[in-house]
């Protein structure tokens, strides 16, 4: 069997810091401890109804995106599914327009047209939040496309979950990618669960990597818990893409600390408490806080400081968002067809 | 007479048509481990084992092509949707495969299958996950579409739609799962095709169904009661094959119509009621037929938008007044 | 002017739009090496390369969806189905990522692509491959829909479709490929949303497009003619956005509409079409507006039923009588 | 890597006859020739526009049909493409029915309704002749759903060209026939091209069985010109069926010796004609003929009777087609919807 190019390893510290800057390593953690907090307040204004419809919070499942998405540039692409408010923070989304948006909101990310589950900001090339289960997968490819019609060297990361992987539209956009060589990586987030259904409940392979196989695609898989071998692993997957156009697949093991969306138990019939507890203790931004204390790149002090500084960040979203205004009604026949910009 | 939810309405007739007939299975996206992501099968998966109730994988296009072949063979599966947003995926295995396995085959395969879930908006989900989809499917002969209004009709729809032996599209309401009413003792069923008067009325007939007559209509129609109107309100209950005679009768008496639906207005099932009345009942109208429908744009998250989009109470009163020229 | 096949007066449009736009490039099954399916791309490779020709494999929704993905970052796709038949496996991508793009994401991103191929029936191919799906298409809020019935709108209405900043559902005829017509010398393009009237005339209007105007609706028409019925015939050439206000205006000065179309009667494109002019030209009407449709069955594969199914000049004739009160 | 059963071999003849009788073995043969001879005449009424829309035939890929086909029993299913004129004369469709239909006739297997392209047989187990690529792939799995919910010990045939490997509903039926263990064989025809797309141009792999990979189904690949040998590798996976109810993916390599349809070139700017040509070499039909002649169980003598025999054959069925009635008017509104057995 085509192994795939990481072994997967028991979580571990990573000792090697990967040469980045302490700069960066800082800005990392603060990102991951904003998605966390910021999603937290979320599950409490969802509970007290100022959040409406699904709401699919991305807690525990952090490094994935933090790793990845800075193994690219500004001007690469990301697009994912509707567990997209980790992927917009990390790709620079501004929370503040997140909130809004999800206070369905004028200042939101789309004028409170697309919530939760479609956040966009062409801007930071974010592509979305797309809610459609494998809906977004040929779209990546195609962006893929447009990227080598270009002759640019810019990738795009697509996200989806290992239910996502049993879809027909999997199967035909890895296809194409690989045939045609697009330079995209697409990121399974395997966390365990597609809603309440296991994934040797859905996938006839439980290593999800397994499907690259039938595609001759660049794999690799790997524990998701530890940003910097996420960071280390999404990288090489880059740099490959940006020499060959090719494409990879990711089978990144990760876990979600809540319920499906917010409308769901955090554990139903389909996984116990003690399950999630087990999961909690490779907690990926206690990893990331520990091996950086560990490195002596921060100390206790410095996590009190950052928690403070995010929880004001995640205060003026809330304050930002509450005090915008509701999209005015005549928004509601706007965006059906685009004005020709010749 | 019980008192059950729309939900439990549901559970009793799989339940009970799964006791009947061993052939029957129900399959989808968490219908068992889960209990139904809506929760319609809640319990059925610890009464009927694993053999008939199936989770299936995110694969509609599979699991509904499993459904139409296993069908042809002589299961009698229920397939359900999580939404009915998600049937878009397997589109091509419902209007294709389903739909016209009979005819193509000359007679020699039925496809005896119900396609069932929750259509229409719910609240703040978005464009692609509100979608009032009727029409799309409608449109192709070998289908048949069903969509009940209450807890009664839910029960005897569902059964009778389990017992057909053609393919049937069966829309229900994610909103309206909670909401109770009355469903009689003992078995029965309610037959398709044939449509129900809500409320005898001499001045407008109004044809609305499913959610938006439970939650929209009735309520115009109460309003307007106040006021002296007084409305005939129509349920056909099926889409397809539609009770038209009921509903040229109707306006046969009424000479007004109003239609009312969740849907979007081009090619809308309402354009259809519309162009049939026209032709049955022409002499017969003494104003305009008006449709209340969705406004003509992809429904966006914000509840404010959301509600000036879909169909409300003063939209279709505002109909109504206009089809009897007062204002 | 000159006198081109309706394939080659597509080649042309899009031909014309590569050269002016290296952001437009063509993909589908057999459009390449094969030189297209049914010869549209003839000789497309051989001048634009492997880049902006390509071939697909049989990926419908695959490649609908990396159609969708680029032209959200800028390229101009025309996306080739081989016939619309195939189109219902790619309808997610064509319904929700294409039309709701823009609003879901509140102008952040718009879609500018093409999709485009034969529909209909040919002769003999059955139920699958014989749809005329345009009203599936044209529910939805956030697409166009294209169908013209001859050459010369062929190829300005596809350049414009091309230039054109949304999804546009271009839908030619299979069997209308090597039929001739005149296309005026140089550059034009033809507006989408503004139809034709393709015969002046007073007593009664019909409205039809693509094939079933060209083949049926304007021999109907002649052989009215000769019957001193002066017919005025309306080609709508978009079907969405519809020419209601031409529509109306004919209406209005004869009184008398027939819709001829060739998809099914349910909800199809002439059930809005009836009822749009019921409502602004009710009193006008002297007489119930008539359709004439497919039947409402499947299409068989025995040429003597599929020309019993279709809409035929026959049906035509009778239908005019009808609204005319003649026999 | 997983490898396949067979490892793929040049083109032989079979010294041994797996033990099949020589009833049975002069029964294939017949069945093979009148396939060939069926469809040269479909081939002839087609130019001459008795026969109408679409006709692919099976010329070239015969031992495909006979050899999987007669490794099941007549209450085993068959589900097919479009392609189908071969398996339905497998399947022991009846050839002057199956030539009425074609010739748009009321006697034909669905009354003139389906043609070509969707002959279907309730009595003989043959459920079509499906028209959509892959549209018929999952209802294969449904049929063996069924098998296994009954408890009964059939399998169900599914025949699919190497293009339609590609599309989504391949992937989300194979998915589900693995995971939930269904007795389908899945049968892929790699003729080698997809209408004009060669394997190489449409799939990321090139050995198709390779897809089987992704779903951890038992799979094989061999060359589909020797009918014994299909048959040993199609029994093979039947019994598999029948002892665990577990598919099978084969992979049969063959070639299509005609146009894609009959309104497509023999060979197009996809193919040679040398390559046609030598392709030809190994020609289904003749292999058999050589096999059974070295093995001393028939000579020319016999072939020569059997040439005159399919001859009238498929006189026969011309005869009674263009005797036949068209499918009366009223015939149009039946079969539209099913009345209820109740
Ligand atoms: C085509 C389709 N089917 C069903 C759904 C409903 N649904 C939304 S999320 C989900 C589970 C997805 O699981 P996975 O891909 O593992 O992603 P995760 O939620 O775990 O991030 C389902 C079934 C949908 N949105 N789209
Ligand atoms: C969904 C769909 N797309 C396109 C077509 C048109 N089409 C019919 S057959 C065919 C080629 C199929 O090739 P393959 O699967 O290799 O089968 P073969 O014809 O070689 O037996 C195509 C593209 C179709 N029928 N259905
Ligand atoms: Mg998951
Ligand atoms: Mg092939």
């Amino acid at each position: 069997m085509n192994e795939p190019i990481t072994a997967l390893k028991q979580p571990k510290m990573h000792s090697r810091l990967l040469g980045l800057s302490k700069e960066t390593l800082l800005a990392w953690y603060d990102e991951m401890l904003l998605s966390r907090r910021f999603e937290e307040k979320c599950a409490q204004l969802y509970q007290m109804g100022q959040i409406g419809g699904f709401c699919h919070l991305y807690n525990g499942q952090e490094a994935v995106a933090t790793g990845t998405i800075h193994a690219g540039n500004a001007d690469d692409y990301v697009i994912t599914a509707y567990r997209d408010h980790g992927p917009a923070i990390s790709k620079g989304v501004d929370p503040k327009a997140i909130m809004a948006e999800l206070l369905q909101k004028y200042t939101g990310t789309t004028k409170g047209k697309g919530g939760s589950m479609h956040l966009f900001d062409r801007q930071k090339n974010f592509l979305g939040g797309h809610a459609i289960v494998g809906g977004h997968i040929p779209l990546a490819a195609g962006v893929a496309f447009a990227i080598k019609y270009r002759n640019e060297r810019r990738v795009c990361f697509c996200y989806m979950g290992d239910g996502a992987t049993n879809i027909g539209s999997f199967h035909e956009a890895l296809n194409l990618a690989s045939l045609w060589k697009l330079p995209v990586i697409y990121v399974i987030e395997n966390n365990r669960y597609g809603m309440g259904t296991s994934v040797e409940r859905a996938s006839a392979v439980e290593d999800l990597w397994k499907k690259a196989l039938a595609y001759d695609m660049r794999h690799d898989v790997l524990e998701g818990h530890d940003v910097l071998e996420v960071y280390r692993a999404a990288k090489a997957a880059v740099e490959h893409a940006r020499k060959t156009y090719e494409p990879s697949l990711l089978e990144i093991r990760t876990y979600r600390y809540r319920g499906h969306s917010q409308s769901d138990p955090v554990h139903g019939h389909y996984r116990s408490k003690e399950e999630v507890e087990e999961e909690r203790k490779r907690d990926p931004v206690t990893m990331f806080s520990d091996t950086l204390k560990a490195e002596n790149i921060i100390n206790d002090e410095y996590l009190e400081t950052a928690e403070k500084r995010i929880k004001r960040i995640v205060e003026e979203c809330v304050q930002f968002a509450e005090s915008s205004p509701l999209p005015p009604a005549e928004e509601l026949y706007k965006d059906v067809y685009f004005e020709s910009e010749e | 007479m019980a008192t059950v939810s729309m939900r439990e309405a549901l559970r009793q007739a799989i339940d009970e048509e799964m006791a009947r007939d061993d052939r029957v299975f129900l399959m989808g996206e968490e219908v068992a481990q889960y209990q139904g992501a809506y929760k319609v099968s809640q319990g059925l998966l610890q009464k009927y084992g694993e053999k008939r109730i199936l989770d299936t994988p995110i694969a509609e296009a599979g699991f509904a092509g499993i459904g139409v072949g296993a069908a042809m063979v002589g299961l009698r599966p229920i397939v359900e949707f999580m939404t009915w947003n998600f049937s878009l995926v397997a589109y091509d295995q419902i209007v294709n495969n389903a739909a016209k396995m009979l005819s193509m085959s000359g007679g020699n395969f039925h496809v005896p299958i119900v396609f069932r879930g929750p259509g229409g908006a719910a609240h703040n989900l978005g464009a692609t996950h509100s979608q009032a989809l009727e029409s799309i499917y409608a449109h192709f002969p070998g289908l048949k579409v069903v969509m009940p209004s209450n807890c009664e009709d839910a029960k005897g729809l569902l059964k009778t739609s389990i017992r057909d032996e053609n393919p049937v599209i069966f829309i229900e309401s994610e909103v309206m799962y909670g909401e109770k009413g009355d469903i009689p003792d003992g078995e029965y069923t309610t037959p398709l095709g044939v449509g129900k008067i809500r409320r005898e009325g001499k001045d407008v007939t109004i044809v609305s169904w499913s959610k938006i007559l439970a939650h929209v209509a009735t309520k115009a129609v109460d309003q307007l009661a106040q006021e002296g109107i007084d409305v005939e309100l129509i349920d056909p209950r099926t889409i397809r094959p539609m009770d038209m005679d009921l509903i040229v009768e109707s306006v046969k008496k009424t000479n007004r119509l109003v239609i009312v639906e969740e849907g979007w207005p081009f090619a809308g099932v309402g354009a259809q009621i519309s162009h049939d009345v026209m032709k049955r009942a022409f002499d017969y109208l003494d104003a305009p037929i008006e449709r209340v429908t969705q406004e003509d744009v992809p429904l966006p998250y914000a509840h404010n938008l959301e509600i000036a989009s879909l169909p409300s109470v003063e939209k279709v009163v505002r109909a109504v007044k206009n089809v009897l020229y007062v204002s």
